[in-house]
């Protein structure tokens, strides 16, 4: 096939789709609206899994100080605990700190314990994968200086359970979504292409070969495709990006962010056009070669 | 060219609508096949250029037998083969120009060839005019038109028409079967299903005449036969 | 029971295939329209079922304008005719019983009615064999007497015929033209546009000559008149 | 148009659908596929709701009972809570309860302290509407014996703000979901029912009235949408009960809760069978009246 040709059969898609104008227009807004609906789940769910990890990297292993141990000694623990393998950030609270804490929490029926404080000076560790909180937090219970070391272990393990549920359920939620779409869009072309299955065997019987008749129909799906990616790119990008600066502000000193929109928002409209081209142009394929055998 | 041995065609539906058909038809010959309706005419047709593969039976075109040939290999068979459907079978969504210029441009011919060669063809079958017009604004006649200007716009080696005069009054009839005449004479085959009794007797030509799937008369020369 | 007055239309394209028409035809005449390919006498004939709507002028049936017709009555207008379309138009999906029957279950037939009346009718076109079949299963003139078959099994007061023997071998032609003869003489009306010259000038009767979209030539027991 | 007449359109509904097996076929897939969607999302989203809505019946007024006041008094003033108008439910807990339970959150620290207890008994106050929550605490902040009441003020606005923002985003999802679904079903029937116009034309052109027309195709409507809705019915029906066994024993002693299998399920069943038969007749209708005009 050379040059000339595939120019004819360009040529000849786009005339088929402009001359099937009602066929074209319903075969897109298909896409649209099933690309539309992938385009908002796809950066609903993506989020949602952004808040899943930004709540698991919150969690902190908490070392009470050994109520015996000097400020030399403290200090040794806080740097050997900074510099261990894995640790991401530690920060260092004074007992009387602490001691504010509970009676925000507890109401000032606990303030009259100020004069006498039982609490320990605290050391808050985060580490850098919060899978490996267990193992962090056991090396530290070995060092010296080191009284307690707790991280909530069943409720963080409850958490994690959860969020892994939820994750998974998002997955498999986008997967059939996906797939869905898939199904709706070749659904649409592979009827739309039956409807023309007689032009299709005219051709055949004057003489075209199978490449021939199906080529631009295979163009003609791709147009359908791309043209149906357009507007759920545009949408989905404008609404995210309008959203992330009307949000953001909002969030600013919470542990949970919304994904920044470059590239994230590239990389859905990215998968859209893929989406839209890949299906339209498998979909004309499999649908044209059906009515080939004439 | 073509030679049928034993050619049963059995559809689906349990009809024989051919029942062992043997025959000849040498390169440069014009045939009319003949016979009353549902006789068999359009099914034997249909074989010659692999619309219908043959129950059983031999078909060569050219010594191969078409029976035998492979998906790939069919359109080179109906490239050589310009055919008049009964039904005329238009590309509805392609004007009168493209759909005859299709057979043009399924072979690769070049543009330039086509616009002209196409041009001349719509003169010979008075259409000159309406090459923009789509097939469902054009008469009856007029797809007819469109029709056989499009098995002949690339000088096949055999024209087969199947009842190609269906739609067409006498005046346009006999330009078309002069224009036939014009093409045989050039050495082209001519194989014509038709009902048309007074073209067969007056241009005379071999004549097949089918009934109940088998031929029951092939006379060179022959008159249409069937009086009533 | 047919008249025209100054009748023109011009299709969206621009092509004005009908250019001022009058006639009368009355209840119980049988009349031939013919005409080269072309001359607009498939336009004729669509206008009086309301196929198409003339572009001005006045066409009355039975005393009612039915350019002035609204979307509703339309389907009445055309149950008290049956017309054979030149391609036939068939229901694809319907067998050839079926196909029939239709025009019966339309007007709402009894169904004990629609049985014995469609197989009277596929009896007198030679189809009683294929009732069951699809039309892609028929040979084109088996389609056309289908088509014949569904225009006459209501025993319309008119039968509009567009080229009904365009398919058909000169014997069953004439077995559908005595068929016309007979309903036509127990007061049927019909109206038949056709290129079968011998038809017309063996069975006269009144010749409707259109060209260029104007009536040429009116006359009681004419000929066909176009000579080659 | 009598009954006679109906059976016949029913029967050539039927015959219709089955000859046209295959974009029958399509149609019911794409209806099937559409409604799956929308039935697991609106399981989801209607679950989602739920846990909105637990979480916001959870919260609770703390009233802290003065310390001088003797049992009879704190006996009056849990009676007169509970019958208080707005109040669902009262729970008397210890000083020494209240100790236990911080020394569990906050570890062993505290436990010195148990030798005096400077903690107060509390009642916990659930209102019936978690709305009321504010009114109610005021209410009781006028009681004799009531020394303190609380309710997390900032924190439970913020949580049903919350809240409530994800319950507007969900409806708002379902909305468009159900909008999307709408319009796939019926641009799919509009394209089978375009595919087959030349049908619809010659009916017409026959002597048939707009209604002999279109009554066998709004019936083959209503099946595609039927038939198109018995597998989504059957697949959410099967998997919600089998999730919901599952997962009640998991979370007996939680405050979230999944919604009880029946009714709810029969409800989104119906709602899936309607949208099904609704769409495909309506589909039907619209499409076939444009072909009608001849
Ligand atoms: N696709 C098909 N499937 C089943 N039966 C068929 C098919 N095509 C034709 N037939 C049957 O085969 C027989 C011969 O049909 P064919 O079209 O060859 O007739 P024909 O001689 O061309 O008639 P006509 O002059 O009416 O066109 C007929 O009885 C017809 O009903
Ligand atoms: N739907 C249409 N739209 C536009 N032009 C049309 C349409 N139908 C017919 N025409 C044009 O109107 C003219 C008359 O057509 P018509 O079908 O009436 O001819 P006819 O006399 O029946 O010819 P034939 O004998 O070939 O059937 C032709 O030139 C044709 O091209
Ligand atoms: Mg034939
Ligand atoms: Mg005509």
């Amino acid at each position: 096939m050379n040059f000339k040709i595939i120019g004819r059969h360009m040529k000849e898609s786009l005339t088929s789709m402009v001359r099937n104008r009602w066929m074209s227009f319903a075969s897109i807004s298909a896409v649209t609206v099933t690309l539309l609906l992938v385009g908002v789940f796809l950066v609903i769910m993506m989020n949602l899994n952004k808040v899943a990890d930004d709540i698991e990297n919150d969690v902190e292993i908490k070392v009470l100080i050994d109520l015996g141990v000097n400020e030399t000694e403290e200090l040794q623990l806080h740097q050997k605990v900074e510099k261990m393998p894995g640790v991401e950030s530690v920060k260092y609270s004074t007992k009387k700190q602490e001691l504010d804490k509970l009676v925000k929490d507890f109401g000032n029926d606990l303030s009259l314990f100020k004069q006498e404080n039982p609490l320990h000076n605290v050391l808050y560790v985060k580490a850098e994968n919060p899978k490996q909180t267990e193992k962090v937090a056991k090396e530290i219970m070995t060092y010296k200086g080191a009284d307690k070391v707790s991280y909530g272990k069943g409720k963080i393990e409850k958490l994690f359970g959860f969020l892994n549920v939820s994750r998974n359920v998002g997955i498999i939620l986008i997967v059939a979504l996906l797939l869905t779409a898939t199904f709706l869009i070749s659904n649409t072309i592979k009827i739309t292409i039956t409807a023309r299955r007689s032009e299709i065997e005219i051709m055949k019987l004057v003489g075209a070969t199978n490449s021939f008749v199906r080529t631009p129909f295979i163009f003609e799906g791709m147009w359908l495709g791309a043209l149906g990616a357009v507007l759920p790119i545009a949408i989905v990008t404008t609404l995210y990006a309008t959203l992330h600066d009307k949000v953001t502000p909002t969030l600013e000193n919470e542990i949970v962010q919304l994904l920044e929109v470059m590239p994230f928002i590239l990389q859905i409209d990215l998968i859209l056009l893929v989406m839209g081209v890949v299906i339209g142009v498998l979909g004309s394929f499999m649908s044209v070669r059906k009515f080939l055998k004439v | 060219m073509i030679q049928m041995k034993n050619v049963i065609k059995k559809y689906p539906n349990g009809i024989i609508a051919v029942k062992g058909l043997n025959i000849e038809i040498k390169q440069g010959e014009f045939a009319y096949i003949v016979g009353p309706s549902g006789a068999g005419k359009s099914t034997f047709i249909k074989m010659m250029y692999r619309e219908e593969k043959p129950t059983s039976g031999e078909i060569r075109v050219n010594g191969t037998d078409i029976a035998q040939l492979k998906d790939k290999e069919i359109p080179f068979l109906r490239r050589g083969m310009g055919v008049v459907f009964q039904d005329f079978k238009l590309l509805p969504r392609k004007n009168v120009y493209e759909n005859v210029a299709f057979a043009l441009e399924v072979i690769e011919e070049k543009p330039e060839n086509i616009k002209k060669r196409v041009s001349d063809v719509l003169k010979l079958v008075g259409l000159a005019k309406k090459a923009n017009m789509f097939p469902d604004e054009l008469s009856g006649g007029e797809q007819q038109r469109v029709a056989i200007a499009r098995s002949i716009v690339n000088t096949p080696k055999v024209v087969i028409a199947d009842e190609p005069t269906g739609n067409l009054d006498p005046e346009t009839s006999w330009e078309i079967m002069r224009l036939f005449d014009e093409i045989n004479a050039r050495g082209t085959t001519i194989i014509m299903a038709t009902h048309n009794k007074e073209i067969v007797n007056t241009m005379r030509k071999r004549v097949i005449a089918i009934e109940n799937g088998q031929i029951v008369r092939d006379e060179r020369g022959g008159d249409y036969g069937y009086e009533f």
